[in-house]
């Protein structure tokens, strides 16, 4: 049986739904030693910053019970260092590219945009608008994620859209009260997807030293604990909004990715299981292949949003 | 080359208290490894724990690996229930390994602890390049921990004893060897050990002039350089700040590269 | 060495900062038959509400990695049941009880609280604005929860508060974008503490039928899985209020009840893990006791907040 | 009496394709178990899986008592791989057991697949308490799903065999036999099994007037009662519709008060 799995956002193509989450894959490098990365439905970037930016200082993980928190702080070679290194191996390896930016303004998030269209340094732009790990963790306190704010989301979209063509996708936060209605603004800024989720906010101490075991204090909680939560959100979003979803948090195995395709996400993403399995993505995209045969579907984009509630 | 293999236990068994050898089938692994690299362990099947463990390689041979570890949180200790016939997911080998620069005639290592893992392998290698034996400091708590001793001896190193409660050797601290030793002329001092260990070997060897590569350890999510977790704060190319990442750069660092002032505790 | 562990909620002193979350403990009988659940700081029962409630159709409970979700609806006995039936074994055992209350209404609340004061059914009195079990969850989607609407916490706790002298405390939900902010209400409206967090929403979805597992779609998560989130909630919320802060959230070992209780909060509950180790509370408060005492700790008063954050 | 336990596997044999039996020591949970309760069984020391599995008690010794179980999900594969000698913490016995009411002088049980596990014990028990064997229908998939048929016939149990594939025994389900059974008078039936199956067999005890208990399952988190996550909608006191919990009211209910109709599928 053929079956197709490929899938738009916009008027971007992938080869099937499968992508990496930004920041768990580098700039590709490195997992390109364990397997063909132009496999992948789209290859997501770490986070991207107009001048390069060291991180936030060590210790940055701590392991969690099923997941992992993360306070790397957008450490990532800046636009164009990624431009002049790292770009020319994606393109060989001809890689679909998702370019995930990061800036501290409208005008910094347009700037990487339109820089990134015009050296061709992306096929789709994905802003991360909730990075929890930039701002200090005393401060952050009444100093929201633009994410968490529906109308910045909207005045940042629509500021990026209109002066770039590529495919834009706009990364949300799962720190929220109502996920739609950032997803809402972000479709009304012209946002061609929404991927969600990033982390959700968490912490832990050592007991004996009673520090914070991260020196940020605070981190991104990621791993198959979340995947719940990010199941939940996704089914919120997708059915709220008509453009695709890029759907993560958690996913490891292709059940979990069939769950969030279930659900309604077109795209899936895996993160942070990439650390525990490299090959975890391959084995996805064969085994969303052979559920759909032995399901008798010619077409995956027939399993988005397929879930009965009665 | 493949970095992924399920690999059979061959061997395990206590060595100190707490203490364990595994022997890991590899003939994959055993080809591409050099001493100072390291491993990534998937402890068990499921998501406890969730991350893989780093493990230095503590020994090559001609079909596989020996690691060399210590229980001391839940993922070791699940690690040490392994029986030999049982397979273990393992990654690698990871990471850079120890430089022998020629123009050293004087290899000196200083190992504390469980941080004595990566040396046999280091000390069969400059026998085999060099043609010398390391001379090696070995400390530790007390007598329970001061592994590999007989190997080192039978490699035909000079071998100093020193423990914190002086139950075997010296009472004291490497350092202290360290301080005491008649060595001159350029040497090149490996170490690998608890932190404070680490600085205080390498403030010596500044004084000394001395080469100083040490084995650092961090938090790792991927071991692969990809997720960023593992960083520590370099001076790397051309006295360009970066933060460095164990798993990549590293684990091997020239002392002189690190930004000792800016790494907390 | 002598050590205090007893800690106060308002004018209630627990003689150890140790309880169970509301519907975990059923009202004490059951385990009760493993321990002597009058050691317990205090026993949190099930939500009453004034009716007795069947809850919902099952299949309610779904197994995630390192953590649940339930969507139980809130079924119990009902107020009247309760003091008739529950209330006088638990008094029996002299148990030190905080009653957790649900109500559709303030006036529900009210009255619930007012009946149980005049019946001295309880020692203190768990608001639960919380529970994410209790809307169908399709029409949840623009119901939120009470404690999503700061607004609405400080009018439902004000008018409890009014009716009542029982200490009073509020539960919150983790499902917001900002928990210092209901928090906050909750004191102004007159809240002697408050409990952080009750579970996160989330989902699952069987991937033969395409339907959700839980009958009810979506559930609670709760766990180790929501620890860290948890944690940093309680850090947040502790720091901002004066009153007391009940933290729980995946807390299984002393080690876990320490990290909430050098986070911020003065009391701890042990929630779904009772269910694979129902010894775990009384574990704890050894476990805490001799923490102390090698610290050289004379009171655990003095761990409440002790973090140091550089 | 505690219900918490250290148990020593002492016995842990593959029966079938993915069927295990597992024996655990345990004086006090042998003594205080009845024919139809269960266990809950702490899979792992870690949180992968976070909840015990219940599975019901097969066999009830002096020492110990044994489990009968099937492979499905990652909880009892992870169950297959421990040794005899390791320890297993268990929690019980829990629920309610199997009633044998003296009037009926019939007692027929009818096992689909897994099913079958209480009813070694209750066998037993009716054995001694009554002094006559049960008649019993044993269906399943094929025949590697047909267990402890050699049991039941050494304790002179008549047995009858049906299969899906006709492998063994008829083809057909366990209903194709029961209506076929030449049974008159007061006749006491026990099932348990898929769902549909026992439904089927409520259904034709209802016509026939005979009494049925069947042993339910549900997602359990707690086993004791207290989460209310395993309920099934039944009428049980006074026509009073309630939500029965299965750990505690159940596992075995008598099929007519439970509400089948409010059951969904
Ligand atoms: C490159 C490298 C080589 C190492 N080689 C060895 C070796 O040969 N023998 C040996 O005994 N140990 C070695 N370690 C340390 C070893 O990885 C840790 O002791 C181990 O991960 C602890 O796991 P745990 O689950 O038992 O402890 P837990 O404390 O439960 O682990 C929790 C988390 O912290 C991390 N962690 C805990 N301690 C360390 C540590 N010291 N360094 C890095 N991460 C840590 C774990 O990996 C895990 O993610 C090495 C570490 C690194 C980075
Ligand atoms: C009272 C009772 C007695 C039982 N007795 C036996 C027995 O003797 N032998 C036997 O093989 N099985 C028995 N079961 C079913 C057994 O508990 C499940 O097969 C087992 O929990 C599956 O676990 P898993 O991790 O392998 O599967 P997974 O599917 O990975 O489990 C996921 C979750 O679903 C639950 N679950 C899965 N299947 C069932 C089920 N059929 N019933 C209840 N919960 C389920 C698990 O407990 C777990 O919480 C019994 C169930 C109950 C309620
Ligand atoms: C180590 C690490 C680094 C991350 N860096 C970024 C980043 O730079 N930009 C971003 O948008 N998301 C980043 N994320 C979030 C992931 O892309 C993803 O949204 C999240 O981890 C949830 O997916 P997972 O549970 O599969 O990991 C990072 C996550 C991790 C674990
Ligand atoms: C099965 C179950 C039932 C619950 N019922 C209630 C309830 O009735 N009222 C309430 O306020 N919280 C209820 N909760 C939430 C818990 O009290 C607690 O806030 C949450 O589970 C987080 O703690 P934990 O991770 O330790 O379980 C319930 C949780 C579970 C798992
Ligand atoms: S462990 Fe991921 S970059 Fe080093
Ligand atoms: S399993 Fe908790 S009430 Fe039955």
């Amino acid at each position: 049986m053929n079956v197709n799995l490929q899938v738009s956002i916009g008027n971007l193509t992938l080869k099937n739904p499968v992508t990496v989450a930004s920041g768990t894959f580098g700039y590709g490098e490195e997992y390109s030693e364990y397997f063909d990365i132009s496999e992948l439905g789209a290859v997501t970037v770490k986070s991207l910053t107009l001048q390069p930016r060291l991180g936030n200082i060590p210790p940055r993980i701590v392991e969690t019970p099923a997941g992992m928190l993360n306070a790397i702080g957008l450490q990532n070679v800046g636009i164009e260092n990624y431009l002049k290194y790292k770009l020319p191996f994606l393109r060989k390896q001809n890689c679909t590219i998702i370019a995930n930016i990061y800036g501290t303004s409208i005008e910094e998030y347009v700037k990487l945009a339109e820089y990134l269209e015009k050296e061709g340094g992306a096929d789709a732009i994905e802003m991360n608008l909730s990075c929890p790990n930039v701002h200090d963790a005393r401060n952050k306190f009444k100093c929201p994620l633009i994410a968490q704010s529906p109308e910045w989301v909207e005045k940042y979209t629509s500021a990026v859209r209109s002066s770039v063509k590529l495919p834009l996708i706009v990364k949300l936060s799962p720190n929220i009260t109502d996920i739609t209605e950032p997803a809402l603004s972000a479709e009304r800024g012209g946002a061609d997807g929404i991927s969600i989720i990033n982390t959700l906010l968490g912490m832990s101490i050592n007991t004996h030293t009673r520090r914070p075991k991260l020196k940020n204090v605070v981190g991104g909680l990621s791993g198959p604990a979340i995947r719940p939560v990010a199941l939940k959100m996704v089914w919120d979003v997708s059915r709220t909004v008509k453009i695709p979803v890029i759907g993560m948090g958690g996913i490891c195995t292709t059940s979990d990715a069939l769950e969030f395709i279930i659900a309604g996400a077109r795209v899936v993403a895996v993160g942070s299981y990439l650390f525990r399995d490299p090959l975890a993505p391959i084995r996805i995209i064969q085994g969303l292949r052979d559920y759909c045969i032995s399901n008798h579907l010619d077409d995956i984009n027939n399993l988005v949003g397929s879930i009965t509630v009665d | 080359m493949n970095k992924l293999h399920e690999c059979l236990i061959t061997l395990h068994n206590p060595v100190a208290p707490n203490h364990y050898r595994m022997v890991l089938q590899s003939k994959d692994i055993a080809g591409h490894s050099s001493p100072g690299q390291f491993l990534m362990l998937e402890i068990s099947a499921g998501y406890y724990p969730f991350l893989r463990r780093p493990m230095s390689i503590e020994r090559i041979f001609s079909d596989g690996v020996s690691i060399l570890y210590k229980v001391c949180g839940e993922g070791t200790k699940i690690l040490s229930t392994l029986s030999v016939g049982e397979k273990i997911n393992v990654q690698g080998p990871l990471g850079n390994s120890f430089p022998i620069p020629k123009e050293y005639q004087q290899y000196l290592i200083i190992a504390g602890g469980i941080g004595v893992a990566p040396f046999p392998a280091l000390v069969e290698k400059i026998l085999n390049v060099r043609g010398v034996a390391p001379e090696i400091i070995l400390a530790g708590k007390d007598y329970t921990h001061l592994l590999c001793e007989k190997d080192f001896r039978q490699m035909g190193c000079k071998t100093h004893l020193v423990t914190e409660d002086g139950s075997a050797g010296d009472m004291g601290l490497a350092t202290d060897i360290l301080k005491k030793l008649n060595i001159t002329g350029p040497t090149i001092v490996y170490t690998c050990g608890p932190l404070p260990m680490i600085k205080n070997v390498h403030k010596i060897c500044i004084e000394r002039k001395w080469l100083c590569y040490a084995s650092l350890e961090a938090e790792m999510a991927c071991g692969e350089g990809v997720c960023l977790g593992c960083v520590v704060p370099a001076k790397i190319e051309v006295e360009n700040e970066m933060m460095a990442r164990v798993c990549k750069e590293g684990p091997i660092f020239d002392t002189q590269v690190i930004l000792w002032e800016k790494i907390g505790e």
